[in-house]
């Protein structure tokens, strides 16, 4: 004789207030005792309209607003915008400005990284403990870009053909120690971390995703290397001047939450290369084009331009369209952190309570961007 | 073996836990004893012998120095440093800004530095509340008049209390930052370092370095 | 580096398989019919020509007199990439286009989030619900034709304009 | 009057001094009396008032001081300062906290069973101050020695568990469901490998006592009974839910757990549980495995006895802040197929060694500490084996594998739009 236990799903909503959620997000979520077995993201907490309020802003006064989508990538989402808008406009870039740009934004990528891994492993649990090392090397970034442009998170640093202002003098010394000191701390970060039972029994086998599976649902970026597809936007399709430096494309074939937090910790190391190349390679001369041909008031010809580049979370693309005035008629976001999430239900359903924010944090996304 | 890994992070934790702590501490920093003596111009037995009390609060970690948090001298800081002098009210910041939130009224019969008799300048408002610091006001301002300023403790309880009026904008304290000011970093010049400057000539104007000054410049620099 | 298709070149490809689906194409673009959108993006994914599998982006602009979709297609085997675009809501009635979920799942938060702020209906979507705003705002916020102001969810009473652009948003309203 | 009281030096000195000559304060050379004869009852009474108010608020002040040390250790272990701002090292941070908790607004939510709310805070806090009468602080040092102390401790502390339940369940509240849940299946588990861990011990010390376990450590069970220590301070962290078993508060995914809906004092008083826990916790680990008060002289046993607690209150913490959570089926896994087979392990092998030395002297104790360690070693290393997944294997670096096909061919140049790339 056999006794059926009966037991009833509970549907509880996680978010927008939970302290996991990576900012104002929230999960409609059906348990049955431990395990999920439905989740529906509810998203818009943090909606801004930043799409509709490019469209009231010149070329230029975008740059702040796209400081605002990713705010711990906002180098990275300056060069995106400024690649579409010397499409858009024909602008040839000053080579300095480039090199400058190529700096900046693998410095933040390295610092969009740190913040990734701090808050994964924060999900799984840990005392603060690695999070606050992240961020401390984080903070030394910051302090970087502090120097370079006087901010340090809205960096507003790039200018359509370049940057705004050269580089101080005493960037490069403090540049050069940071790295210097930076593949020590991450190898620390790999012994507190990879090595580290606890999270490898967390991570890994949890919440696979076929390469099949992310490509159909467009997931780019660390997400899709981590499960062995060399798709590297940086690689295949160099941007700026990322066709003159060498650099790895770390891959991992598992596809799980430890791949992709294995992914992340291995490109910081490429990261660290490529800049050290960039600061070879860069020649002095002007970082931005004369006045005369890019004017403040830039005002490209009709027409349309789509320009992508490897965000630290993905694919990161702006489609712009212009009508000959001073503002952009059309600016649309290719939000990767919007798109990552497209599979959370079928990382999700299947798992344990426990592991659904390291899940949700392994695909690393910022609401700031989710709902622009 | 399962178990090494954790004893390796434990390893690093207790590693970590000897080195000194890079919290900055703000507005002020707790000293010890010879942090203490340092301040008050003495050698920690002259402090002992001398000032028992401060030498047991010190001791007690109880005497805090003020300290001065190292600030790049592009910082965009809140105070905004303006010079009427040379402003001609062509309102290039008002446009600029992406919030529309420097508010000017001009009426004629001013003196400009540049164009002679000019417009003056009656209202010159700067809205701090809603000001996100990108800095395109200052790049936008053509002689050089609108800079942003190095410091950014002006906390108020009020939103309005918030609005830098002309008035304050004129009689502020005149640290500007070399944010988009070249001819500052030409001089190598530090707003904490250097202190105020109120006069417009010292602050000079930007000129444009020609190709050879750049390039003398990045072999110095190698 | 990637490729990208030229325009004409892709439409006289499409051609062969599908005739008649190609409304017009330039040098980067080219714009299809919005009924037969699944066909040509079926075609185009399966198509050992094509193989686009990763859909980059979804998008719609909102040309007063009509609505255009984008896509953006990416092929990691070939390593190229098309636009395709595609007109529809001619005279700014009821702008419908079918949903490509089905072909590409990575369509669905993006054909939600247009049909949330640019009003068109993806015939055919699983889940076809608004993402950014709540259930029941009035309207699609990236509409030409929205006004701003009289959608505002504060009270007119105590909205505050600031004073250096105050001219321009009574303007704009008058 | 029962003569065990009479042994705890501050007990017998103010019993005696207040009850004269009566029962065995004759003996002891009290010959005065405050109170009249035949108020024996009135004297005890009094003279236990005061030892528990002692007891009670030593354990609390302990509390705050003991919450300030964390914060300051996970401050450097985190590479911060920790607090310093109020008082001397911040000292009085968690003075100003439990002021600040004090003045909370006390909200009981609608849905909230009023009743076993308020209960629980109550139920949880006290069990774990009724462990503190029986440990033994020092030499005459305690509030009762009871001849079945630790069956006393494990059936004392098991109560707490029922108030997370109570708790969670109370609340009202989805989420504290979860950490209802959670409780049941880990405090329970974890109560199973505790107390075996403890039986080698009481087997070499032939009594259940925690006074007469300390007094038999001539050498400090920690190297006699490795496995039982080892098993123990796992199981007693788990009960006291410090990381890595803190999945009934869980921040991270459920919040605050059980204590989600608990606000102002009653928030107050079930922080003050864990961390009085923790302490008791590392208390019995002192006095079962470190050889308790005993130390060598000029020092008095009761520094002996607290130096030796806040050192295994800094391991615990060392461990607290380095390592991440384990999830719930890890750790039932844990319980039930690692340290319920090491406990059984640790039984049969102390067993068969006091079979073999019945009343073991230094040199067996020596020869019993040498082979429990191979043991230790051994079984340790069979078990994690065994709990290994069986696709564990080191991460290995894996830098140009591709799993998927990428751009194996590129487009021709005819068909391709040659004004640029349309990225």
């Amino acid at each position: 004789m056999t006794t059926q236990v009966r037991t009833e799903p509970i549907t509880v909503n996680l978010g927008p207030q939970h302290p996991s959620t990576h900012g104002v997000f929230r999960m409609r979520v059906t348990f049955d005792g431990e395990e999920i077995i439905d989740v529906e993201p509810i998203f818009g907490y943090l909606h801004r309209g930043s799409e509709k309020l490019a469209e009231e802003r010149t070329y230029v006064q975008v740059v702040t607003l796209t400081d605002r989508m990713d705010y711990v990538g906002s180098m990275l989402n300056n060069q995106a915008y400024m690649l579409a808008v010397e499409k858009l406009a024909g602008v040839e870039p000053a080579p300095r400005g480039v090199w400058l740009r190529m700096i900046a934004s693998e410095l933040q990528r390295i610092a969009s990284h740190l913040v990734a891994v701090g808050f994964l492993i924060q999900d799984l649990g840990a005392w603060g403990t690695p999070l606050i090392y992240t961020m401390r090397e984080r903070e030394k970034i910051l302090d970087l870009f502090e120097m370079l442009c006087g901010a340090r998170i809205t960096n507003s640093y790039l200018r359509p053909g370049g940057v705004f202002m050269d580089a101080p003098e005493e960037f490069w010394p403090a540049m050069n120690e940071v790295l210097d000191e930076l593949p020590p701390r991450i190898d620390d970060l790999d012994d507190l971390l990879t090595d580290n039972d606890i999270i490898f029994s967390r991570t890994k086998g949890v919440s696979i995703l076929t390469p099949e599976q992310m490509i159909d649902a467009s997931i780019t970026g660390p997400m899709l290397r981590a499960a062995g597809v060399d798709w590297d936007l940086r690689h295949r399709d160099p941007y700026d001047y990322y066709d003159q430096v060498k650099f790895d494309r770390p891959l991992h074939t598992a596809g799980d939450n430890f791949a992709r937090y294995w992914v992340r910790v291995q490109e910081m190391r490429e990261s660290i290369k490529i800049i050290r190349q960039c600061e070879q390679l860069i020649e002095p001369g002007p970082i931005r084009p004369e006045h005369d041909d890019v004017p403040w008031l830039l005002r490209p010809p009709v027409g349309d331009a789509y320009a992508a580049i490897e965000h630290s979370k993905g694919e990161l693309g702006f489609y712009l369209v212009s009508d000959g005035s001073i503002s952009p008629y059309r600016c649309h976001v290719r939000a990767p952190s919007l798109i990552n999430l497209t599979l959370l239900r079928d990382m999700l359903v299947g798992e344990l309570l426990a592991d659904m924010f390291v899940s949700f944090g392994s695909v690393d996304i910022n609401m700031g961007e989710v709902d622009r | 073996m399962i178990g090494l890994g954790l004893l390796k992070a434990m390893r690093v934790t207790l590693r970590n836990a000897l080195k000194t702590p890079f919290t900055i501490q703000y507005p002020d920093r707790k000293v010890g004893i010879a942090g203490a003596a340092k301040n008050e111009g003495k050698s920690p037995v002259g402090l002992v012998a001398t000032q028992p009390v401060t030498a047991a609060k010190a001791a007690m970690s109880l005497y805090s120095v003020p300290v001065n948090i190292p600030q790049n001298p592009r910082f965009r800081g809140n105070e905004f440093t303006w010079y009427e002098n040379r402003c001609t009210g062509c309102a290039s910041c008002a446009k600029y800004c992406p919030l529309g939130i420097i508010e000017i009224v001009t009426s004629p019969g001013g003196f400009d530095v540049q164009e002679g008799e000019s417009y003056a300048i009656d209202v010159f408002d700067i809205d701090i509340g809603r000001c996100m610091f990108c800095g395109l006001c200052v790049e936008a301002c053509p002689y050089d008049a609108l800079h942003m300023g190095s410091r950014f403790e002006r906390s108020k309880y009020e939103r309005d209390a918030l609005v830098i009026p002309v008035d304050e904008l004129r009689e502020a304290l005149k640290q500007p930052s070399s944010w988009f000011r070249p001819q500052f970093e030409e001089r190598e010049y530090d707003p904490f370092r250097d202190g105020e400057r109120t006069d417009h000539y010292s602050v000079g104007r930007h000129e444009k370095p020609d190709q050879e000054t750049l390039d003398e410049r990045w072999v110095e620099e190698r | 580096m990637s490729k990208a298709w030229d325009g004409a070149k892709l439409a006289e490809a499409i051609h062969k398989s599908i005739p008649d689906v190609v409304v017009d194409a330039n040098g980067t673009d080219i714009w299809i019919e919005p009924d037969s959108v699944l066909e040509v993006m079926r075609l185009l994914r399966d198509d050992a020509e094509f193989q686009f599998q990763l859909l980059s982006s979804v998008t719609a602009v909102d040309y007063i007199s009509y609505f255009e979709i984008v896509y953006h297609l990416t092929s990691l085997t070939r390593n190229a990439t098309a636009v395709i675009k595609s007109k529809t809501g001619f005279g700014r009635d009821e702008a419908r286009i079918p949903s490509v979920v089905d072909i590409w799942r990575g369509a669905d938060l993006q054909e939600r989030e247009v049909w949330d702020l640019m009003g068109i209906i993806f015939e055919g979507h699983p889940n076809h619900k608004r993402i950014m705003l709540w259930e029941g705002f009035p309207g699609h916020p990236l509409r030409k034709d929205l006004a701003t102001y009289e959608q505002s969810i504060v009270p007119e009473a105590e909205r505050r304009v600031p004073s250096g652009v105050a001219n321009e948003v009574e303007e704009g309203q008058g | 009057m029962n003569s065990t009281f009479l042994d705890n030096s501050l007990f017998r000195n103010i019993y005696c001094y207040l009850a004269g000559g009566s029962d065995g304060c004759a003996s002891r050379g009290y010959d005065t009396a405050i109170l009249p004869a035949g108020f024996e009852w009135l004297a005890f009474a009094i003279t236990a008032f005061i030892i528990i108010n002692i007891v009670i608020n030593a354990g609390l002040g302990a509390v705050i001081v003991y919450i300030w040390g964390e914060r300051r250790i996970l401050g450097r272990i985190q590479n911060r300062t920790g607090p310093n701002r109020w008082g001397p090292f911040g000292m009085f941070t968690s003075v100003a906290d439990a002021i600040k908790t004090l003045f909370k607004e006390d909200i009981v939510p609608d849905e909230a069973d009023r009743w076993l709310f308020n209960l629980a805070p109550i139920l949880m806090v006290f069990p774990v101050l009724m462990v503190l009468a029986v440990i033994p602080f020092g030499v005459g040092t305690f509030v009762v020695d009871i001849n079945v102390g630790i069956l006393f401790v494990i059936a004392v502390t098991s109560v707490s568990g029922i108030s997370v339940v109570l708790a969670s369940w109370a609340s009202g509240n989805r989420i504290s469901i979860f950490a209802g849940m959670r409780s049941v299946a880990m405090l329970i588990s974890y109560e199973i490998p505790m107390a075996l861990s403890l039986i080698g011990v009481l087997m070499l010390a032939g009594s259940m006592s925690l006074g007469a376990i300390v007094e038999a450590q001539d050498l400090p069970f920690i190297l006699v009974q490795p496995l039982g220590l080892f098993v123990f301070l796992i199981a007693a962290q788990a009960e006291t839910s410090r990381t890595p078993f803190d999945l009934i508060e869980a921040e991270s995914e459920l919040a605050a757990g059980y204590l989600n809906d608990y606000s102002s004092m009653k928030f107050g008083i079930f922080f003050l549980a864990e961390f009085l826990a923790t302490i008791v916790a590392s208390m019995l680990i002192v006095t079962l495995f470190l050889g308790g008060w005993r130390g060598w002289d000029p020092i008095p046993s009761q520094v002996w006895f607290a130096g030796k607690t806040v050192l295994v209150l800094l391991f615990i913490m060392w461990m607290r802040f380095s390592w991440p959570r384990l999830r719930v089926d890890q750790i039932l896994v844990l319980a039930w197929k690692g340290l319920f087979e090491l406990t059984l392990i640790n039984i049969f092998v102390t067993a068969i060694l006091i079979a073999i030395w019945p009343d073991p002297g230094m040199t067996e104790l020596l020869i019993m500490s040498v082979i429990n360690w191979i043991v230790f070693f051994i079984s340790v290393w069979l078990v994690s084996k065994l709990l290994r997944p069986s696709d564990y294997s080191a991460p290995t670096p894996q830098p140009n594998r591709p799993a998927y096909p990428v751009a194996t061919d590129e487009l021709p140049d005819e068909v391709a739009y040659t004004g640029g790339a349309t990225r």
